[in-house]
């Protein structure tokens, strides 16, 4: 039992100690019925070889991304992590501690989530930024419960070119709260219908972009015509290397920016744990959901930093809280954070560069095969490509050729298009991984 | 020595990446393309290895000490389970790559569930919330949307107990509901008599109930079988907070109590790492009441194999997030689980609770103990030992600081004046837990003799003094900002 | 240049603070000759991706010992190493501090140091052992060169049994030295004969034990012989985890125990880094080679630890040190520490036992096959086979079927027996890694 | 608060690592099983992890701080490199693999090789040393062979600069040379008169020199092209000590300046962690005249791939040690010097020199620079700017430590009085050196304004006060040792 430093000449002190003669004993509370006299029926302790090993098993029965041509994006990224931020977020000292309740003895994370704040907010362009949510979709509906909550209307425009899951969050939390969201046509180069949704009965406006389709769209038409019916605009992002490359929706009237900051110091992890982003302006400051550090000074006068706002949290406001939100994504905030700061203005640029050159190549060349249609005027480093096939057919012949060849739009939204494919391309895509893909495209769809 | 800030220390020009230089071919973004900098500093990677380094010295973690926080349950963190986190087909898998080509990926979660549901005595589990509070949400969801379906849309009522976590009574307004508090008995549990009578008040409005058990004064729900009765004859659902699900880890499961709905904190109760808050996860048993309207997505084995139920069909309610939740908690859970195995957990349970009730004990002389009696995992002090010293819950707090402790939960439960609730978990030694127990002995007799001054200065030997909480809500500072004469300063 | 924080404009800024106008003048001192006015011929800088991927590419170029059935000993081992063991040596202030000679702010090493000391000395059974050496084998070399300083005696014996890389080692430091060794006759079997060798010219007799052929030998014959002597008896052993299970060689007699420490806490690193361990008795400690931390008191009277007895190193005593070592292996000795910790008696005593238990396992197996016969009377994880066919040939076909089956003894000790094969046996090996290397070994001797 | 040892903490019972029970079978062990404890106590693995954690914390390191050892070249260590390492087909391969298994292996020490002879112009590199002064050892070995082989075995005399590192006296005698120490010239350089008059003294005993370069006052060696000659007219080989090679790499090759062997620290120049002591690696490049001695083994590049050369036989001076070195070193080295290109290395080097000088001009109006004018990748001062403080360069030393900095090089090299040697690397940023520069500045003037008492009692902020040294040496406790009466305390 490597992890129970206890041992039975202790346990025996103890409950001596305790005034108690057997450990079952202290369980005298639990009602006669429900007290387990014998193991549960699942395997005892085990070696660390023999768990590692099995482990070890089961991480061989998929393919990693790493090790074949890669071209999935979809709302998670691939994008190469530097070795210093894995290497420091395992460090004891921020792997080990808890939410910084008690400032004295947190300051490391606590001026971390200050720089992630600051970040985040001259990322998106916006005065501040929380601490982090669970994910980006998880941060989109709860702009809306936000919106909801600012302006007291009740009606949540959703753009078509939202991620589909995204959307299907916000509608489970939405649906709740008595919040109506309108039908979306989840179809490329629809976002600028939207527009003709928004009336005074409008609480919010969410819009993606770069899209679920990878279309980069105008915000400004949009927010002004929110914001002249009092709506809130809120502005969403999937990939946060993109918004080194775009104008940010801080620039663009955007009043809430939400999106998923995985792209930048978080791996792929299946879908989880990623990080979610949240940004406004000043004005809504008090109405943010999630955690928030801010600076202030010691006894001393030293300049140091704590949680603040805490009067919106649950653990304060219980139901009053404008989240009922408590656990968020320090640790994956605090990768992030690293990430960013390795980068810097000079890195994220370039790296914002490299994979829209990335992704110019790759439709360039792709889009010249017979039976695919590039569908996109403008795009970052995420396309959508038209196939002569269904896009889930292709995806899974590519697949048997060792090429993980995107993500088929009717696999986020089953009602959409079926010839439809979302093509990524990042830096970590070597040129040899196009011409691979070219190749095996051309085959299937022959 | 004080750490500068990023924005102190690096420039627009540094950068700690090489990255090729772009061949500045055509652009595709269109007329979006971004003008102007953005105002991210860049440092140099031995300068961002130093920042983050000296940074981290200022924390305080398990690794470097006993971390007393009732309710967070904050245990030891295996190594082990970090390495097999990063195993690429866990932590380089992409969400949406074929089916066929994750199935270890599906495999483990369908592991995982395998474990959760046998701990539980439940029939389902939903995987993917992103945390205990997600989780809380999870099952609410789950309550409504069976009541709904039932055609039971008045049931809005929830009946929570007064000293609840704030997530409870958060949760149960984020899905619609009304919160009823349910005052609490003299010896800390559930006032069955006035459940009673809130029950009988209306009953054909009553949506269910939510109770953590152990309760956050950590003690046991003897009545809970009665509760659980009581609430299903009423028409309501039971769902059981699971933030203290680690002390009854294979002695009790809660499926044989009548819960309809658990969420489980992996990072509680399992060990996952808190990260300074986060990322936690919150998978959620459910009932045979309640299994039909789980979220998607969600695993089923077929004959070919894992498969992944993603749309929305059915009964489920819906979607809570992008993708399936947490793999990064599901793997260090499962490894976590795995390593203790039946017979581990069960012991693991067993050393919380004894660990508890030995310093309860060991204090009650010197301290108050809010209940006396048995704890489970956690002990609960109330600030009666205090009165007329000057010395207040938090001054106390803050000295143990100074005697190289993180503080106990301070104020919570809010059915306990000054409460100080204090869970070792079964991670802590007998000796760490003798040298707690004398550095607290040292404190309540320290505070006895009227040295308030030395608590009220505390803490002294922190990295930092007490800091103005005040202020830092007053006149909000949440970033770093340039000020226009180029110079930086916080805003 | 991600590893240099200064830009152009320091430089700029910082040379005129020097008061030279470029670079170039602070080479001035560089005959002009020699001054290299271009890049030499090597690639310019690459991103972290680019070398990663192809150090990548070179590590998928050889087998690895984890991904096969593996049998290979003969002086460096493969155990299963936790997983806390490598986070915690790699923590910023283990890994990147230097040599302890400031002890102020260097505690953490000093206080391991002290820990592995004592560890070393109880499991060799031995009164004091120093702070690490480079490996076994320099260790080996480096206490035949005490012994002569000890005894004044030039004249060295070893053993037929001592592993041949630590006979060579120790040749080459003592052919300089005017040291003598006796031919060896490398064959299993011998090591009672070497008692004949010993006369009162002799400064020291090595023996290893388990010896490279995995024989276990009984010290205390030897011991008494070179006692009679004045000569010192020199301990060796390859393996630190056979001391757990057999008699240590403190208590036979041993006046200086040499050997390998990897096999607890340091993986197989193609043969380096490993650790060297050394210890010795009460009386010979001032002539010990290498560092020793020793127990005091600070200003305060504080228990504290330092680097002592410094009056024996080079840096202190130049032409007359014990040694010319300087850097030994510290982080491989902090890495053995912490796996020592972890295993404590009950874990060393338990893994032994597993060891001895899947080595007589295998032993047994695969001496049953026709043409393979047993060498070894005793042994502990690791045993010497007769094989019917040269054993060099056969482990080439056995690694054509991904076999790692021992190591050949020519491979050591060219003009050895060419059939002998060197085969461990570990608490790696599973059970379906025996039945592959007894099916493949049929196959091959068939 | 002070940190016990395992052996206070740890019982014989306890163990932080889970096995299965062995069946118990037979023992093959023969009469010679062991009897008895062994006295190695156990902690579980909690326990195992916090201990470390905190012991680590009472380090100072490179990545917590200036660590401006003179001479020790503490530079920023890439954790890429450390990931390198680890990477199963260098970290988990055994070095008596066959050799058709072992071919990337070998592939990456040929590269490393081509790196460092590129580098040094140089033709051939013995990889094996374990260290750097395990590379001096090769160098000398490879000295003596050759002098054996040309039946010049009378030469055994080694000219040694009294400004040398202790290794190099250490080394020559444990190759049974004696040593001739030539002294320096004011101007902190080999006195080149002195030297030649040695040589003169009697040239056919002269083995060699053994020479470091820049030398140990930081100093490049202006006459090193003469002295070279000098040596090889006489008839004796150049030995350079590569401990500071950091200074050249890029911007002059040791094979341009004579050199016939120098060990090159891959732990000081190419960045591989030092480790609190190793493991080091000195790889040592031998010229033409020397190259046939090197040690085995070696790698070679045949038709069918690469192969190893492990049997000493021609001219090799023999093996060094088992197995084929610092495999572990070579892979953080080649992902350094990869990362850095020809390009990097040489910047390195000029920023390294650069961060040299700027220290030394910036503290040169308070402190003494030993020599002054312009010097290479080190700034020596001696304690003149102390005389009458009664301030000592140990005080210095130690209340640089309360400045929260390691203190430079002490007392070395010997040919300065009170020398403080100064290595800052080019991993220090300017703002890092200002901070740095300013500390110092604050001392020497704190210093001389008589503040004697502050320096005496230094340091006062450090995990520990000044510890005695002369205690530790007289009564030397080397290990802990359980008391007869069953206590355990330290012998």
């Amino acid at each position: 039992m490597r992890y129970l430093p206890l041992t039975d000449s202790d346990r025996a002190q103890m409950l001596d100690v305790v005034g108690v003669s057997s450990i079952d004993d202290l369980f005298q509370d639990v009602p006669k019925s429900a007290r387990l006299s014998d193991l549960v029926d699942l395997p005892k302790h085990q070696s660390e070889q023999a768990v590692e090993r099995h482990m070890g098993k089961l991480s061989a029965k998929s393919v990693s991304a790493g090790s074949v041509p890669f071209f999935c994006g979809a709302g998670a990224y691939r994008h190469h992590i530097p070795a210093t931020v894995d290497h420091l977020i395992q460090r004891s000292e921020f792997l080990t501690a808890y939410t910084p309740y008690q400032p004295e003895v947190s300051q490391g994370t606590l001026m971390t989530l200050f720089e992630f704040q600051s970040q985040v907010a001259a990322l998106t362009g916006m005065d501040v930024a929380n601490a982090s949510m669970y994910d980006g979709s998880t941060a989109c509906a709860e702009a809306v419960v936000m919106a909801k909550r600012v302006t007291r209307k009740t009606k949540a425009v959703l753009a078509p070119g939202l991620h589909p899951h995204y959307a299907a969050a916000t509608q489970t939390l939405a649906s709740t709260l008595n919040i109506q969201i309108n039908e979306r046509d989840c179809r490329p180069g629809r976002d600028d219908h939207m527009i003709d949704h928004i009336d005074d009965d409008t609480a919010c406006v969410v819009v993606q972009s770069p899209n679920v389709f990878g279309e980069i769209i105008d915000l400004r038409p949009i927010a002004e015509k929110a914001h002249a019916h009092k709506a809130l605009l809120i502005a969403v992002f999937t990939e946060p290397v993109a918004l080194a490359a775009i104008t940010p929706p801080g620039e663009q009237g955007a009043d809430i920016v939400v999106g998923e900051g995985q792209g930048i110091g978080v791996g792929l992890n299946f879908g989880g744990p990623h990080v979610g982003l949240f940004a406004c302006t000043q004005k809504l400051v008090r109405q943010m959901p999630g955690r928030v550090c801010g600076e202030t000074v010691d006894a001393n006068g030293e300049r140091g930093f704590v949680l603040t706002l805490s009067t919106r949290e649950q653990h304060i406001r219980r139901e009053k809280a404008t989240s009922n939100i408590c656990t968020n994504s320090g640790l994956c905030a605090l990768a992030f954070t690293i990430h960013m700061t390795l980068l810097g203005e000079a890195g994220i640029t370039r790296l914002a560069a490299l994979n829209h050159e990335a992704a110019c190549d790759l439709a360039d060349r792709l889009s010249a095969i017979d039976g695919v249609e590039l569908v996109n005027d403008t795009f970052f480093n995420e396309f959508t490509l038209k196939l002569s096939k269904p896009a889930a057919e292709v995806v899974d012949a590519l697949a048997e050729k060792n090429i993980l060849g995107g993500v088929p739009l009717t696999r986020i939204q089953p009602d959409g298009d079926a010839h439809l494919l979302l093509v990524c391309a990042t830096e970590t895509n070597h040129t040899d991984d196009f011409a691979a893909f070219e190749t095996a495209l051309k085959e299937v769809l022959s | 020595q004080a750490v500068k800030l990023i924005f102190e220390v690096g420039d627009l020009e540094t950068t700690g990446i090489d990255l090729p230089e772009p061949k500045g071919g055509k652009s595709r973004l269109g007329a979006n393309a971004r003008q102007g900098t953005i105002g991210l500093p860049g440092l140099s990677e031995p300068e961002t290895m130093r920042h983050y380094v000296r940074l981290s010295q200022k924390n305080y973690a398990i690794d470097l000490g006993v971390y007393p926080l009732g309710s967070c349950t904050m245990k030891h963190n295996p190594r082990l389970n970090e390495k097999v986190a990063r195993m690429p087909g866990f932590a380089d898998v992409h969400p949406l790559q074929p089916i066929s080509t994750v199935q270890g990926a599906l495999e483990l979660m369908s592991e995982l569930s395998h474990w959760l549901m046998t701990l539980c005595n439940m029939p389902a589990v939903a995987l993917t919330p992103k945390a205990g509070a997600h989780g809380e949400l999870c099952g609410m969801m789950a309550i409504r949307a069976r009541l709904d379906a039932d055609g039971q849309t008045q049931r809005r009522r929830v009946l929570v107990p007064e000293s609840a976590h704030g997530t409870n009574p958060a949760t149960a307004v984020q899905c619609g509901f009304t919160v009823d508090e349910i005052p609490a008995s003299g010896d800390g549990r559930v006032n069955l008599d006035a459940l009673k009578e809130k029950i009988a008040s209306d009953p054909d409005t009553v949506a269910g109930i939510m109770l953590t058990n152990p309760n956050t004064c950590g003690l046991f729900e003897r009545d809970i079988i009665e509760i659980a009765d009581l609430i299903h004859a009423a028409g309501g659902y039971f769902y059981c907070d699971g933030a203290n699900f680690n002390a009854l880890v294979g002695r009790v499961r809660p499926g044989d109590l009548g819960v309809d709905a658990m969420h489980i904190n992996l990072h509680k109760t399992f060990s996952t790492p808190h990260g300074g808050g986060g990322p936690g996860s919150g998978p959620t048993v459910l009932s045979d009441a309640l299994k039909d309207y789980a979220p998607v997505p969600y695993v089923v084995e077929t004959k070919e194999g894992y498969d992944l139920v993603e749309a929305v069909d059915s009964d489920s309610f819906g979607r809570m997030c992008a993708f399936h939740g947490q793999m990064g908690m599901y793997t260090r859970a499962l490894t976590y689980m795995m390593s203790h195995g039946s017979d581990g957990l069960r012991q693991a349970t067993e050393d919380a609770v004894l660990n508890a009730n030995y310093v309860q004990a060991s204090l009650s002389d010197v301290m108050t103990p809010a209940f006396g009696g048995v704890c489970m995992h956690e002990a609960l002090f109330d600030d009666r030992f205090l009165k007329d010293t000057g010395v207040e819950t938090l001054d106390f707090a803050k000295a143990m600081i100074d005697e190289g402790y993180h503080p106990m939960t301070m104020y919570f439960p809010l059915v306990v004046h000054g409460a100080m609730l204090i869970e070792p978990t079964e991670s802590e030694s007998k000796q760490e837990l003798d040298r707690f127990i004398g550095s607290m002995r040292h404190l309540a007799e320290k505070a006895k003799a009227g040295e308030t001054e030395m608590f009220k200065q505390a803490p002294v030997y922190a990295p930092m003094r007490r800091l103005d909480e005040t202020q830092a809500a007053r006149k909000p500072v949440l970033r770093w900002r340039e000020l226009e004469d180029g110079k930086l300063a916080a805003e």
